[in-house]
């Protein structure tokens, strides 16, 4: 474990410099706002965005991802024998990713990388990703993430945790992959450690302060899942909802896909795309029959898998960082914060 | 149909509706040659087209 | 406007203690600032949950139009009522199981332009009047509410219910316009691949949630296009062509049926301005069929009835 | 497997109508590949996705049994855009498999002990696959008696028709053929809905019995309720669930009911499973 200063102007030429040998993702803003995304030659990650719209889980779950590929001519000789996809799994890193959102992708970790299965396009990306995490000085007034088992210097997932002060970084290299990348930019005036360490966490306990939001837990795990399931709130937690994807697309947790053939003559790829539970399309049966067919259902459903099945299934906690996104993009202000609340607080009657 | 089109900026003169009885092989076929014509003079079309690659 | 309030609690309490209605489908306060949440009371005493203020941007006659067969109160603004119009002309509800609690409408605040303008996240927000007082965690600003309605409202000439039961407040003058469309003027006078670029770049960062279509009362299909699978219309995936797909065909599906009511605005969470595609159709509706939506149960809109009069200059 | 994603390379070997209405088809397929088979080895009750590049993926029960070598066998419905492009397809078209994927019925727990095997529709391909397992002259020995029910909508609907009708000449197997009508005077089998002939012909049950039951939600509503009047514990009743799925390997999220991913957890649970989850299926 070692530190080091980042003199912010030496900042821009460093991260240039890592360039040749990195591909680089960040936050800019465009139009909509702050979005993570991979970086031009020419563009700076702005490093003092409060938050972007959507996660940073695109840098290793794009929402459309080519997986398989294969002809449908029959005069080619593999025709219809299908072949993984190429892609570009040279080392990449991701720049001011939040420290919650870098906990969100070890949550997203435990589906993709398993005992029995391993997705190989999400863990040969994750593989190849150096995560460069931003501490939150001044967290929103949305951010719950000390209360989800992270916060705003957690260093869960990262490879480097920056923290801002001011005229300078200062960088906490947690791994030797963080290591590996602070070399290619070329930081490598080391801070003394035992001091950087006690400015991280006065800066820590500062930031964690001010953070008046939070969620209890602590009694979900003691109910049974028929019994939260059974429970008559969901009908008015789903009443306002829409069923637009939006909570599932902007949380960083939220991993669920679709698989999808594209045909262009005779040239077939094969797709998975982000899907949402939100949608009733998600678990029709071909026959029509559908196991979620009402609203409630599909609401009572994320809830359930977020705050209940994960928890009971992986015993790490619930499957939310408390990032906000979804309280603050909900187009009906479907609040999380409240439908744990609910659930925490549920007892069943007799 | 053909005004939304145009004004997300397809030109206009890809875009044709006509109404032709069976009996009228002649207009059938001057308006296929006046729409082949302003297509070919607009060129090939890269907009709405689904690349692939 | 608490005038008002006080008075969509006292009619949706009576209502359903005389049993004239199931429920009655109405704003409640969020939990976030300048976040209000579509709610359905059944008692009088959670009556008091209703609310209203300048961000009640979402439409009503959405909620309305799911509730079929049962007898229910709406709190509707002035493009709410038209939506309700529309959805009793399409047979969408029936008349005489909706009572219809008219609100004369002071327009909706945009949250974007807000949030734009504080810089940061908000941390409170109050209405006094047209004056808006805005703060963030260290920044408290005084807005002028004119210079930060949502553009739909600042074009809005329908501001009163249409089609009410009650009115809860006094009508409020609707405004002149000497162009309803200068928006739409501006994209027209762009070259084609100028135009085509306006929309590329607008619906760049589109995430294909649906929270447009599933926010607007006309998108009542049973199955959408996107999602049919047999045939499959559209591809599933973020190629470009098939985002801009969806949304000019989800616009035109909405010609002649739109009240610009920006509910599609309102629910996007990357916050596109999806009206770009309808607002084109709703001027072509004026021009060509002297015809706005949902101002009167009596006609049919103009694509769903034919009339020797309708322009045909486009066929060949 | 080293891409779960990348299904092995098959041929359509032979396609055989499987009912009179032909609406289910029974599609032979054979490994590309040298090798492939091996790595495909899987046990009865599992399934596999069939995957038709340029169409799309479905998850099917394999209907063939580990003992029978060469080839693997599906018998297909047609109802959706996957089902209706393989029923259109030929002997020798190139498509792809992708599996074995979920568990199986039990076979460890179920070695000595006696078998009712109890299915609907066509819902009875894993149940054959099942059923030619057992009957192997390897593995009759490991089980005590075995009884089948089965019932379709009339005769021309019984899947494997040749086969049942063979092991109802065998002494080692206890067959219960049912239609719920047929005008077919030559019919010598019997007569009513599977729940009925449960009750009528099924054993009773005892601590060594174990039903494994498989068909569409309304036959399952009526035969569990049978079941328990003939003494079977909730354990003693093994299910085959079915959901709508992608990538059959437990990370696309859909197919679950409760914390439990049909596609990987089950899709065979015991009753007893199933009613500590939501009833989502």
């Amino acid at each position: 474990m070692k530190f080091i200063t980042i003199d912010k102007k030496d900042w821009a030429k460093g991260i240039d410099k890592s360039r040749g040998t990195y591909q680089l993702f960040g936050p800019v803003t465009d139009i909509n706002g702050c979005q993570i995304k991979a970086l031009d030659a020419d563009v700076q990650p702005e490093m003092e965005y409060t938050d972007s719209v959507l996660s940073a889980k695109s840098v290793l779950f794009p929402q459309s991802e080519k997986i398989l590929v294969t002809s449908l001519n029959e005069a080619d000789d593999d025709h219809h024998i299908m072949k993984r996809a190429d892609g570009d799994y040279t080392p990449r890193a991701v720049i001011g990713i939040r420290p919650y959102d870098a906990r969100a992708i070890q949550l997203v970790k435990m589906n993709f990388d398993t005992e029995d299965y391993r997705d190989p396009y999400w863990c040969d990306a994750y593989e190849a990703t150096t995560f460069v995490g931003l501490a939150i000085n001044k967290p929103g007034p949305l951010d719950f993430s000390t209360s989800t088992g992270t916060g705003p210097f957690s260093e869960d997932g990262l490879d480097i945790l920056l923290a801002d002060m001011d005229d300078k970084f200062l960088a906490k290299v947690l791994t030797p992959k963080g290591e590996a990348y602070a070399a290619a930019c070329g930081f490598n005036t080391e801070a003394d450690a035992k001091e950087s360490q006690v400015l991280f966490d006065v800066m820590r306990k500062d930031a964690e302060k001010t953070i008046s939001s939070s969620v209890e837990t602590d009694k979900l795990k003691d109910k049974t899942i028929l019994d939260l399931y059974e429970a008559p709130f969901w009908d008015d937690v789903a009443f306002s909802c829409i069923n637009c994807g939006t909570c599932t697309y902007v949380c960083p947790t939220c991993w669920c896909f679709d698989i999808q053939d594209e045909n262009k003559l005779k040239a077939s790829s094969r797709f998975r795309n982000w899907d949402t539970c939100m949608s009733p399309l998600f678990t029709r049966h071909a026959t029509g029959h559908n196991p979620r067919g009402e609203k409630t259902m599909r609401v009572r459903q994320r809830f359930m898998h977020k705050l209940k099945y994960f928890l009971d299934k992986y015993d790490s906690g619930i499957m939310c960082v408390g990032c906000g996104r979804c309280v603050k993009s909900c187009p009906v202000n479907i609040d999380i914060r409240q439908v744990c609340e609910t659930m925490n607080n549920y007892e069943k009657k007799e | 149909m053909g005004n939304l089109l145009e004004h997300m900026g397809i030109e206009k003169d890809r875009v044709h509706f006509s109404w032709i009885s069976s009996a009228e092989a002649t207009k059938f076929v001057d308006v296929v040659k006046e729409i082949s014509d302003k297509v070919k003079a607009l060129g090939p079309n890269k907009k709405f087209v689904k690349d692939y690659s | 406007m608490d005038t008002c309030i006080q008075k969509i609690r006292e009619i949706a309490g009576d209502l359903l203690e005389k049993g004239e209605v199931e429920r009655v489908i109405g704003f409640a306060e969020g939990s976030i600032p300048m976040a209000t949440s579509p709610v359905a009371i059944s008692t009088k005493e959670d009556a008091q949950k209703l609310c209203f203020s300048s961000t009640c941007g979402l439409n009503l006659a959405n909620y309305a139009s799911k509730e079929k067969g049962k007898k229910i109160a709406v709190v509707a603004k002035g493009c709410d009522s038209r939506n309700l119009v529309t959805h009793i002309v399409e047979n969408q509800i029936d008349r005489d199981n909706l009572y219809i609690i008219g609100v004369p409408c002071p327009g909706m605040v945009d949250k974007f332009k807000i949030a734009a303008e504080m810089g940061g996240e908000i941390t409170g927000f109050e209405e006094a009047g047209d004056t808006l007082i805005v703060s963030t965690v260290d920044d408290k600003k005084e807005l002028n509410k004119q210079d930060y309605l949502r553009h739909n409202c600042s074009l809005c000439t329908h501001k009163n219910p249409v089609l009410f039961d009650v009115l809860v407040g006094e009508e409020v003058e609707e405004q002149q316009l000497d162009n309803a469309y200068p928006d739409v003027d501006a994209i027209e006078a762009l070259t084609a691949d100028g135009r085509w670029k306006h929309f590329e770049e607008l619906t760049q960062n589109c995430i294909r949630c649906y929270a447009c279509r599933n926010a607007c009362p006309l998108c009542y299909c049973p199955t959408c296009f996107v999602d049919e699978s047999g045939p499959q219309w559209v591809g599933k995936g973020q190629d470009k062509t098939d985002v801009d797909t969806f949304h000019f065909l989800r616009a035109f599906h909405c010609a002649g049926r739109c009240t610009d009511c920006g509910a599609c605005v309102e629910a996007c969470p990357m916050g596109i301005n999806v009206r770009d595609f309808t607002r084109k159709l709703n001027k072509d509706a004026q021009d060509m069929f002297g015809w706005e939506a949902g101002l009167t149960i009596d006609k049919r809109p103009p694509l769903d009835a034919y009339s020797p009069d309708d322009p045909n200059d486009f066929i060949k | 497997m080293e891409n779960p994603y990348l299904p092995y390379p098959v041929r359509i070997d032979d396609i055989e109508i499987a009912t009179e209405d032909k609406s289910l088809k029974t599609f032979k397929f054979v490994f590309l590949n040298e090798g492939d088979e091996e790595k495909f080895a899987y046990q009865a009750g599992q399934f596999a996705e069939l995957s038709i590049p340029g169409v799309g993926e479905i998850p099917i029960g394999i209907a063939s049994s580990p003992v029978e070598k060469g080839f693997v066998k599906f018998t297909v419905f047609r109802t959706g855009v996957v089902t209706s492009y393989l029923h259109n397809m030929k002997v020798g078209d190139i498509m792809g498999l992708r599996g074995p994927l979920g568990n199986w019925y039990p076979w460890d727990k179920l070695e000595g002990k006696n078998v009712v095997i109890i299915g609907g529709g066509f819902a009875f391909t894993t149940l054959r696959s099942s059923i030619v397992y057992m009957l192997d002259p390897a593995n009759r020995s490991k089980f005590g008696n075995i009884d089948v029910v089965y019932g379709a909508r009339s005769p021309g609907m019984l899947l494997y028709r040749e086969e049942l009708y063979e092991w109802e000449k065998r002494s080692d197997i206890n067959m219960h053929i049912t239609v719920d009508g047929t005008d077919d005077p030559d019919w010598k089998y019997n007569k009513g809905f599977v729940p009925q002939i449960v009750e009528e012909k099924a054993p009773q049950a005892d601590a060594d019995t174990f039903a494994i039951v498989c068909g569409p939600p309304i036959m399952i509503k009526f035969t569990q309720p049978a079941l328990t009047k003939l003494g079977y514990g909730p354990d003693q009743i093994i299910m085959s669930l079915e959901n709508r799925m992608k990538c059959g390997i437990g990370m696309c999220g859909r197919c679950n009911i409760g914390k439990e991913l049909v596609c990987k957890d089950g899709p065979v649970f015991t009753l007893e499973e199933i009613n500590m989850t939501p009833k989502e299926y």
